[in-house]
């Protein structure tokens, strides 16, 4: 009994985690690869959310949609339009250095919270989306739960693979060096830029991904599941703290983050109300520490980036 | 709509919330230029300086604008002390790990707010206070004080960054910091004065943000990108560039109702921030492009 | 290699969690989730407090079953999706709870309930989810909301109003799922009775000021403002600002509006033109009992969607108790208990309800906030009243219609 | 003891305000320079000259401090600082002007020169009608930005702040880059009138031509490494320094 409890948690956990380690591994492209401080995270994710909603949704009376598409398609479509709208963004903003392309990518990704909480006809507004399908929905809890899980893994998976290919061949090759050598950067004048604008695209894709994974996931998005908080600095803190410029590491960060997150209410909730309710508010806390202690100790995050040039360790 | 309607309705309030902003994107433009990286702590630091304020008020039963130096006092050690603990160790490394640890800074902030002081709304003084009129114009004592407030924090800070050894010593170390090492500046007092300054600051935009509203855990986490706006728009490393982004952030905001939908008035600042990094990033007063 | 570390740190840490919680097997659990960290975080702790109050009645009355204890455990929704449905997921599956009243937000039930309750097959009642979106769940019968739809509330203030003579208002409401869903409603029923809305804006949260909004809003010339927004959140800031303007004569607020919060900040001498409705029970002693209750446990029930809560909680004790824990009968037995015909069991009469339900005979809950008939989506039907300032407090008014 | 072959320096140690020796090191793990000697007279004006990537400026850096030495000494007025922070070594008597970057653009001149003073306690008025006497051009600007003044007057702004604190050795990176041969000529003529003052000066130069013709002594480096040294004159008299510089 109580192991199948706790299985199902487990697949839970991991469905998240996984939709975690999308945004995650996409940050990575930007930030850990690139050098491009994304802190607009949260928006690229909607973008990926509300086009699956509109397009794979049941018909609905006061706003746009639902169109009823293929899930498959729907997820497309998130992709594709995630980075349709990074591609203006990115052509603007990547002529930003680090600090600046952060607060207007924050700027950014707050205009889209507005207007998707806004614009009723196109969002449903404040209420949100009902009725998206999710793939294997109709099976019984426990299978429905298993199958959305591989769904995920499998998305990771690719992902992942996709990811490190990329990296190895010479465009990977290049975007370190773009990153890491400002010289070098210059010298490489327009294909730079043409580089650092793919590396926002691709990873807003992947965002959008997410996005489209979380909603189906849930069979409705509302406003609420963009605040910048857990949908851009927690992943922020996931990528620092698992090492960014790692894949596994920006996989291993979201695990671990959402575990402590998950796991640490589940001891605090033996304890009295009050002082469970108290322990809530200090879980934030303890995320603000854990990072604080990993940059402390660790500051290339707990997987640091493989560098062949520098066999330099920690400490 | 009557011209006075105009000033006491929308231009009073723009430059009330402005000087709130103003206060605050001094201390965010100050760390920008002397330590260049952007200080994501800065809106729950405001919210721990008010809520110190609300403690010493509570505690001596002084008013308000007594307790506000103190808390000024209080919240300068606590920057410093934050420094020392979790910025300090990171200042040769790149800067985004500094601007993640002040994310991490300001959710312990925020925490600690939560839970010493609760989550409910509260206020430094109960009830509500109607306005006076001068000329005309209807002010309330508060909003007085905080203007007044506001015009002697930019006065001695500009005396002090103007005419003072150190302060000088500052603005060199903002504006071109390998220099100012190479003139003998020591690295760890600027930093030390800095915080002082910035958590001064950070607690009297907070305090007069909580007066003129209510206390709450989340206040400095709404004002934190107002803020960035603010010293953005006014050019980084500026303190006169900070004040005027502030007040022009503020009255946009307050006039954005004329001609938009309330619900988007959160967006006017960013979309003065998203206008400015385009036609102009050295902001209005020629700042730092970082 | 990584996956096996991983999974087996949750696992231990899963461990650890297990055994400091023992259950037993009569023993019912339910869960009570709100949204403590968050947006709505002032409002959080009052209604989780108010749902234990019933928890602790149903257990100093004799507890469930035969000498069963209701335990409960609380969780943080935190108002969002990602949050909710974690939460949830851990009340359902590690905690085997077999109810969970709330969450508190829209969003957070939506999640909540279309990706772990329903599946799971595990009863959900919210006390203060509005939005018109959960009716239209696919629940299996299993989600349920003691707060109405604030469809109902915001045509039954509109009624009112109009009624007492305020013909020409000025509408404010805070951008979310709450204050969106009475604004429309209140507006749609306003307009059709006649009424002018003179100004209508919606705000975002966390501002520090209003006070353009609010001018732009009195320059319709209306006298009255109706603000839908939370007491003890921006609807605060937003009051403050208008009284201390004059910007208007009359305020009125809804249910979110009626928090202690408003009055220990403001003052009741400033808010002698300030009405909110609120829900109430058909029988007055309802409210009565609970606010009596309430305030003996050191609870505030003047705090926002206590009372649903409470109700929400209740009702939670009353279907386990006539399902006899069989969690497959629990949303069949929800709609026995809280409808009529039956006995009337009135808020803090456990015992009563208990002997009933073991003779067998048909019980029908009175709550706090209303008589909780559920209709086929698990929704109530309002029951308003209309309240001014008055001392410290609320005092209801009139009964609206 | 290590010394260099390429030595031939007309006095003992103790007579030069700086003797560089042998410094080898570099900014990260490789070195730039190999071993390089430059030693400074009191009341001397000493050139570096050399093709790009020779390690003049770095060498310079390395007496201040800004690199990491990996081997070899320098000696300051008979004490070694070799390692030391540029903090302690601006203390000690050593002012660095940096080729670019080398004024506080949003002070005023006034104020450039009293951050340069900042180590100094006491009355500074002696210092300020120094700077003020050798740039007179200033002193109608002292109220000005620094960064609102021309190139050459930068440039003076730049030396002026590193005078104040009266210093023994001046270093002056490459004073002269990106001004016209008029502004040169005053910088050279400027930096004559400083040395005039008492102090010793190295200077790195571009202009190897008009430099080793206004030099007292001049070191030609290249790739890292000591390549000629002598008076001026006679290295613009050496046929294969000629030929360094005038190609072909």
């Amino acid at each position: 009994m109580e192991l199948i409890g706790l299985a199902n948690y487990a697949i839970f956990m991991g469905i998240l985690i996984g939709i975690y380690a999308l945004l995650s591994l996409a940050l990575n492209i930007q930030w850990g690869f690139t050098g491009l401080f994304n802190a607009g995270v949260a928006g690229f994710f909607a973008i990926g959310a509300y086009t699956s909603a509109i397009l794979t949704s049941t018909p609905a009376l006061n706003r746009m949609g639902g169109f009823e598409w293929p899930i498959l398609l729907g997820w497309a479509a998130a992709m594709l339009v995630a980075a349709m709208i990074a591609w203006p963004i990115g052509k603007i903003c990547l002529r930003f250095r680090s600090d600046y392309l952060a607060i207007a990518t924050i700027g950014v990704a707050e205009i889209f919270r507005l207007i998707i909480k806004s614009e009723d006809w196109l969002t449903g507004g404040s209420r949100g989306i009902t009725g998206i399908p999710r793939p294997f929905g109709d099976l019984p809890y426990v299978q429905s739960q298993l199958a959305y899980l591989a769904l995920v893994v499998i998305a990771v998976l690719v992902v992942y693979l996709l990811v490190e290919r990329q990296l190895k061949a010479p465009w990977g090759r290049m975007m370190r060096a773009i990153r890491d050598n400002e010289a070098a950067a210059a010298a490489m004048g327009k294909q730079v830029e043409a580089r650092r604008l793919q590396a926002f695209i691709f990873g807003s894709a992947i965002m959008g991904l997410a996005g489209a994974l979380f909603v189906h996931f849930n069979r409705s998005i509302t406003p609420e599941a963009i605040d910048p908080m857990i949908a851009t600095f927690l992943i922020w803190i996931m990528l620092i703290l698992g090492g960014s410029g790692n894949n596994r590491g920006a996989i291993l960060g979201a695990a671990v983050i959402w575990i402590i997150w998950s796991v640490s209410e589940l001891l605090t909730d033996r304890l009295p109300t009050e002082v469970a309710i108290q322990a809530k508010y200090i879980r934030i806390f303890i995320i603000g520490l854990m990072l604080q202690l990993v940059l402390r100790f660790r500051p290339e995050g707990i997987l640091p980036e493989e560098r062949k040039r520098n066999p330099v360790g920690p400490g | 709509m009557a011209i006075i309607d105009f000033i006491n309705f929308y231009i009073v309030p723009g430059l009330l919330l402005g000087s709130i902003y103003a206060v605050g994107a001094i201390g965010i433009t100050m760390v920008f230029g002397i330590l260049r990286f952007a200080h994501f702590a800065h809106g729950d630091m405001a919210t721990m300086g008010a809520f110190i304020a609300l403690a010493v008020v509570g505690l001596f039963g002084v008013t308000p604008w007594t307790a506000l130096p103190i808390a000024m006092v209080l919240t300068a050690i606590l920057a410093v002390g934050i420094d020392r603990t979790f910025y300090d160790y990171l200042r040769k490394r790149p800067a985004i790990l500094t601007v993640m640890a002040s994310l991490g800074v300001a959710l312990m902030l925020r925490s600690l707010v939560q839970v010493i002081w609760g989550v409910d709304p509260q206020t430094y003084q109960r009830g509500i206070v109607r306005p006076d009129t001068y000329f005309g114009i209807l002010l309330r004592p508060r909003e007085l004080y905080t203007f007044l407030s506001v015009i002697v924090i930019v006065v001695a800070l500009t005396i002090f960054l103007r005419a003072s050894k150190w302060g000088k010593a500052m603005r060199a170390m903002s504006d071109n910091p390998d220099l100012a090492r190479l003139s003998g500046v020591d690295n760890r007092m600027v930093t030390l004065l800095l915080w002082t300054i910035v958590g001064a600051l950070c607690a009297a935009s907070g305090f007069m943000l909580a007066i003129n509203t209510e206390l709450t855990p989340m206040m400095g986490w709404f004002l934190l990108l107002p803020m960035f706006a603010a010293a953005i728009l006014g050019g980084v490393g500026r303190v006169e560039g900070a004040v005027l982004g502030g007040l022009i952030v503020g009255m946009v905001e307050e006039l954005s109702v004329l001609v938009m939908p309330g619900q988007y008035k959160a967006a006017t600042a960013f979309v003065i921030l998203l206008l400015i990094l385009l036609v102009r990033p050295r902001g209005l007063l020629n700042g730092k492009v970082l | 290699m990584k996956l096996k570390t991983t999974a087996g740190l949750i696992a231990s840490l899963l461990g650890a969690a297990l055994i400091a919680a023992p259950a037993q097997a009569q023993d019912a659990r339910i869960a009570l989730l709100g949204g403590i960290s968050g947006p709505i975080a002032a409002m959080a702790p009052p209604m989780i407090a108010a749902s234990e109050l019933a928890v602790k009645q149903v257990n100093e009355q004799g507890g469930i079953g035969n000498g069963g204890t209701l335990r409960h455990v609380v969780g943080d929704s935190a108002c969002n999706p990602q949050n909710a449905t974690d939460a949830a997921t851990k009340a359902v599956n590690i905690d085997r709870v077999i109810g969970i009243v709330g969450p508190h937000c829209s969003g957070a039930v939506l999640a909540a309930a279309n990706s772990v309750a329903v599946p799971a097959g595990v009863l959900m009642i919210t006390p203060s989810g509005t939005s018109p979106q959960i009716t239209a769940i696919d629940d299996k019968d299993l989600v349920f909301r003691t707060v109405p739809s604030d469809d109902y509330q915001g045509r039954a203030l509109a009624r009112t109003i109009k009624e007492r003579g305020m013909a020409k208002v000025a509408v404010a409401y805070l951008n979310n799922d709450y204050g969106k869903g009475l604004a429309e409603s209140f507006k749609a029923e306003f307009e059709a009775l006649g009424g002018e809305i003179a100004g209508y804006s919606a705000h975002e949260d966390g501002k520090a000021s209003y006070r353009s909004d609010l001018a732009q809003l009195a320059r319709g010339g209306a006298d009255t403002l109706v603000i839908f927004d939370y007491g003890d959140g921006t609807g605060l800031t937003l009051l403050r600002q208008a009284l201390e303007n004059n910007f208007f004569t009359n305020y009125v607020g809804a249910d979110g509006m009626k928090s202690d919060a408003v009055i220990r900040e403001l003052g009741a001498d400033n808010l002698e033109t300030f009405f909110t409705s609120a829900p109430v029970g058909e029988a007055s002693e309802s409210l009565e009992n609970f606010r009596a209750a309430f305030s003996a446990a050191g609870g505030n029930p003047d705090a926002i969607f206590t009372t649903t809560a409470y109700d929400a909680a209740f009702l939670m004790a009353l279907a386990i108790e006539k399902a006899g824990g069989d969690r497959a009968k629990l949303s069949e037995s929800l709609r026995a208990v809280a409808s009529a015909p039956g006995e009337p069991i009135l808020p803090g009469e456990w015992a009563k309800a208990k002997q009933l339900i073991a003779e067998g005979k048909d019980i029908d809950y009175k709550g706090a906030a209303g008589d909780h008939e559920f209709n086929q989506a698990g929704d109530v039907a309002g029951n308003y009243a209309f309240f001014k300032v008055s001392g410290d407090t609320y005092e209801a008014i009139a009964d609206m219609k | 003891m290590s010394h260099s072959p390429m030595s031939v320096s007309p006095a003992t140690a103790d007579d030069f305000v700086l003797a560089m020796e042998n410094v080898r090191g570099g900014y990260g793990d490789a070195d730039i320079l190999q071993g390089v000697t430059i030693k400074v007279a009191p009341r001397e004006i000493v050139v570096i000259v050399g093709p790009n990537g020779a390690g003049k400026s770095t060498a310079m850096k390395a007496v201040f401090g800004l690199l990491i030495v990996r081997g070899g000494t320098v000696v300051f007025d008979g004490e070694d600082i070799t390692g030391w922070a540029p903090n302690r070594i601006v203390k000690r008597g050593i002012c660095y002007v940096p080729q670019v970057e080398n004024v506080f653009r949003e002070m005023t001149v006034h104020e450039n020169f009293e951050m340069g003073a900042f180590l100094r306690k006491g009355d500074l008025t002696a210092a300020y009608d120094r700077v003020y006497q050798l740039f007179p051009d200033l002193k109608a600007k002292r109220k000005t930005p620094a960064g609102d003044l021309s190139g050459g007057q930068r440039q003076m702004v730049a030396m002026g702040r590193a005078l104040m604190l009266d210093p023994k050795l001046l270093l002056l990176d490459e004073p002269t880059a990106g001004l016209s041969p008029k502004y040169m000529e005053q910088i050279f003529q400027i930096t004559r009138d400083v040395r005039d003052t008492g102090v010793s000066i190295m200077l790195v130069e571009q202009h190897a031509k008009q430099a080793l013709a206004f030099c007292d002594r001049g070191y030609v480096l290249a790739t890292g490494a000591n390549r000629h040294e002598g008076t001026g004159a006679a290295l613009l008299a050496d046929q294969e320094v000629a030929h360094m510089f005038l190609g072909g």
